[in-house]
């Protein structure tokens, strides 16, 4: 098994990298044009309320008009396919896990698109990992997500693989690319 | 330094106790301690077992024992089902499996995977089965990664590492009896009578068989189940005696008779149907989506708005759909939302409709009304529910 | 210090049982005469809130109109100096521990005014161990409270002592006797 | 059964990646993962370590790392602190130290107490010190019962069976030293150079000095300096200087020397004072009630609700009093109320106002002003605060 574990770690980090092959399926085609951005949902809503009732915590943002949003709410584009606490909220950033927390080298993919110019961006959701429930800032969105068969596109794993520790404590969001359907 | 009796010298006589004071009525009665409740070893139908995930504190996630006809008490018990545990309830046994993963200094430090066996009567721990390799798949909770095979006397665990296989345990001897590769396939569905099926990720299905030693007997590969693109099925399916019902993102309903060696997709073509009001339209979404009823009634828990990524979000109605006509006979509206089901096998069965931020409402499952709601007094993150069989 | 672990357990169990000595200090007359029920307290509603939104849990009650009140509720005469989760709501009684529970041998102790018969009842709160925290109906009241260098009447300490396992469940209020104040 | 590469295969081959696909602007750059952030090893003044009780899950209490200034961004980091744990915090050697209880699976099985050491700038485990016995005392978080002594270079730790102890620990050496039977006696407070003192169940304060091996060199009790029925005092002291200030139950100070071998209370007889607008009355009302800042004035949290059992229930404002002259100089409203107070050492100190079900407001200490709220953005169930000194 752990051939094959070097090899998935490999892949995985390829795709991350984005040096992948160049073809593309209909599904993701489907998912990384003309997809609007998703307004939270009610369920996940309720989730996150008992953490922020009575207080609006500033906006986290990029400093770059090429990169809009609010980076502690489930709204803003890159956490399209996200699952868990954001990052931007527990110590870490969109795209850095917290202080005392490994990043897991394997992840899950997403493909949003960003409003300010339009594109599709392949976004790696690494989970970070070793330090219990941030408790922050939940999200929950699934574009693009499909079921355990398809790992990859599945946001219900825990991410938290070989990790020193497979608990899991928020999810970060990285852009590694742009999709492109041909 | 003080004696060792001074701190309880200065409580003990701080209290006068006195067996009666006032005339009457006599004072209510000194009550025994230690007592500690127990519960019926065999469970009322009303019952179920249900999963809180406790995302808060993902290390400390329970299992509680529910009675769901009883608002005022209906958290009977709360049974350890740490870090996106799993579990299993064998009614006849007397005994629930719960599968967990643990940490020697709780986040870090070294791993043990085990299944814990509980008896039914006490929620006590009766002994446990380490699990080897710390591999145990972690997932937002979905029956199919714990499962029971060769008539309740083993189990069948899912591993991820990324790598996929399915660890075979002798429930009854206590062991481990060995492992089974399953690269490209996810989830455990009982099949025939010492097997199992997975679903696989081009679409096919592949089901085994295993000797009487846990290893695979045969093995079998059924191509295009399922289009995982464009109607992905949902990972957790609802039993109808030993057929498998599972209902795609878009509605349709696929049924996969389990009850030989080698699982059989249904040829029926059948779908929850369509309805006025949905923006874009109306589709499954939740968690725990699809359930049945002892009639063989199907359960989906609908929402009205229905697009790409909404398969999560949760409901506002069930559907129910018999799927020997195809008709669908009801729509039940859940006033508070819902993102799990699960139908009692009461005779007069009730819908159990469970939200993973806490609130879990009861209906009557035949005229859809509102039977009580059990408020937020269970669970967490409730994520899935086992009724009582 | 097994034989002052012993010695102090035979004292705890030996109040328990109403067996004690018949002498009264000031503070105890206090707290046993003339105080009213206190009302449930800010902190103590506000940290309850999240578990009982939008959901009126029918009242848990004796059936005995000496032994008043609802079992559920931080305002019950019996939690006059309770400090967790309330064992009635965890799947025990108001004096039973919840099943898969083990009850703690060693106790604080409280003295609750019964507002039906007037009387101030000696009132032992015991902790359920062995599971994790119960989450329902959490209460703090404190009368009579003291810090924790008088230990049995202080509900700070976590009472699961002397128990296979220190995890707290729930605290159960069981009658133990009638407080008179000489 | 499918090869190995299948399901990577398909999500590889789904996905398109190149560099640039519009004319302009260029698309946002790749981000370099796996990325993980760490904290300055000396934090600045307007941090604090944050206690976190997390009653819903005991098991796993934490440690959180604040910086009270940035209200998008308060939450630094998180350390464990299992099970009613403690923290100290060494900022000259960039370490903290929790005291905590694991079980072997969660809740059950083996126990072990450990003193962990934490890196401040990585906020990861430097190694632990398991502690003898299983009886380390398990209450909602007290500062007294984790304390310093030997100028940091070892630590005290308070045992409860309900016999009483306190364990010696050389956190240079990493190893225990030995325990101080203290029957009768509870809470740490540091004392002289190497020793502590303890108050004692009949109102009397205890000294004791050790020796270089960790054991008793001396022991001196100091009799009547607290009336536990009438006056009791709250557990947790604000320190000016060497200079413990307590605060009773009914809003009396005392002051206690802790500069030399045994502790010495001060003559003063001060008090918070009286207001109108009490129902019954003002009192003293919360968890961590009283601090101070670093020009020598006390902040006590104070409820108009105050009677018998008051003392927990947290309180509307923070009367300011300066214990040079016994005089109140300030009241500041607290707009939602708190059950504990700490005030930061920044030049403009910063009042820390936290209520045990989550909500962290910030004032400015020496106006009275709220700064800004910092909502349940940090902790579930915050106790107590350490500002960085």
């Amino acid at each position: 098994m752990a051939g094959f574990d070097k090899l998935t770690e490999k892949l995985a980090r390829g795709l991350a990298r984005g040096t992948s092959r160049r073809s593309s399926l209909a599904w993701i085609g489907g998912i990384a044009t003309g997809a609007a951005i998703l307004p939270v949902l009610p369920v996940s809503r309720a989730m996150a309320a008992p953490h922020s009732a009575g207080h609006n915590r500033p906006p986290i943002t990029s400093g770059n008009p090429q990169d809009p949003g609010d980076r502690s709410q489930c709204d803003y584009w890159r956490y399209c396919a996200i699952d868990g606490f954001l990052c931007s909220c527990c110590g870490g950033t969109v795209n850095t896990c917290p202080p005392g927390t490994e990043m897991s080298p394997i992840t899950w993919i997403g493909t949003c698109t960003n409003p300010a110019d339009g594109r599709a961006y392949v976004i790696s959701y690494n989970d970070c990992c070793g330090v219990s429930s941030c408790g922050q800032c939940l999200c929950n969105r699934n574009e693009g997500d499909r079921p355990q068969v398809r790992p990859q596109s599945n946001n219900d794993y825990n991410w938290c693989l070989n990790t020193q520790s497979s608990v899991y404590n928020c999810s970060a969001a990285a852009i590694v690319g742009v999709a492109v359907e041909k | 330094m003080r004696s060792a009796t001074v701190m309880f010298a200065v409580a003990l006589s701080a209290i006068t106790l006195a067996s009666g004071v006032k005339a009457a009525p006599p004072p209510l009665p000194e009550e025994p301690i230690p007592s500690e409740a127990s519960l019926p070893a065999d469970y009322p139908q009303g019952w179920a077992l249900i999963q809180d995930f406790n995302f808060n504190s993902l290390v400390d996630g329970r299992t509680v024992v529910v009675d769901t006809g009883n608002p005022a008490q209906p958290l009977k018990g709360i049974i350890r089902t740490a870090q996106f545990g799993n579990t299993l309830f064998a009614p006849a046994k007397h005994e629930i499996y719960t599968a967990e993963t643990f940490f020697s200094r709780l986040t870090q430090g070294e791993r043990t995977d085990a299944i814990t066996i509980w008896d039914t009567a006490t929620l006590k721990s009766k002994g446990e089965i380490v699990l080897p390799g710390g591999k145990r798949q972690q997932s937002v909770t979905y029956a199919g990664t714990f499962q029971f095979t060769n008539g309740q006397k083993w189990v069948l665990i899912s591993n991820f590492t990324p790598a996929q296989s399915v660890t075979v345990v002798d429930l009854d001897g206590r062991k481990v009896l060995g492992e089974i590769d399953l690269p490209g396939c996810a989830h455990i569905y009982p099949t025939g009578d010492r097997g199992f099926t997975t679903l696989c990720a081009d679409g096919s299905l592949t089901s085994i068989q295993l000797d009487d030693k846990g290893a695979v007997a045969s093995s079998k590969t059924v191509a295009n189940v399922q289009d995982i693109d464009k109607q992905p099925l949902f990972g957790d399916a609802a039993w109808i005696g030993k057929t498998a019902w599972f209902v795609s993102y878009h509605g349709q309903l696929q049924g996969i008779d389990m009850a030989g060696a080698v699982a059989r997709p249904l040829a029926a073509k059948l779908s929850v149907g369509t309805a006025e009001g949905g923006a874009p339209e109306w589709r499954p979404s939740g968690w725990q989506v699809i359930a049945a009823d002892a009639k063989g009634l199907l359960y989906v828990l609908m929402s009205p708005a229905g697009k790409e990524g909404s398969h999560k979000d949760g409901g506002t109605e069930v559907w129910v759909i018999d799927p020997a006509t195809g008709k669908r006979t009801q729509r039940i509206a859940l006033s508070g939302g819902a993102t799990s089901i699960a139908i009692t096998r009461e005779a007069a069965p009730r819908l159990i409709a469970m939200r993973l931020d806490g609130p879990i409402d009861i209906f009557d499952a035949a005229t859809g009304k509102p039977v009580h709601s059990l408020g937020t007094t269970i669970a967490f993150n409730p994520t899935v529910a086992i009724p009582v069989p």
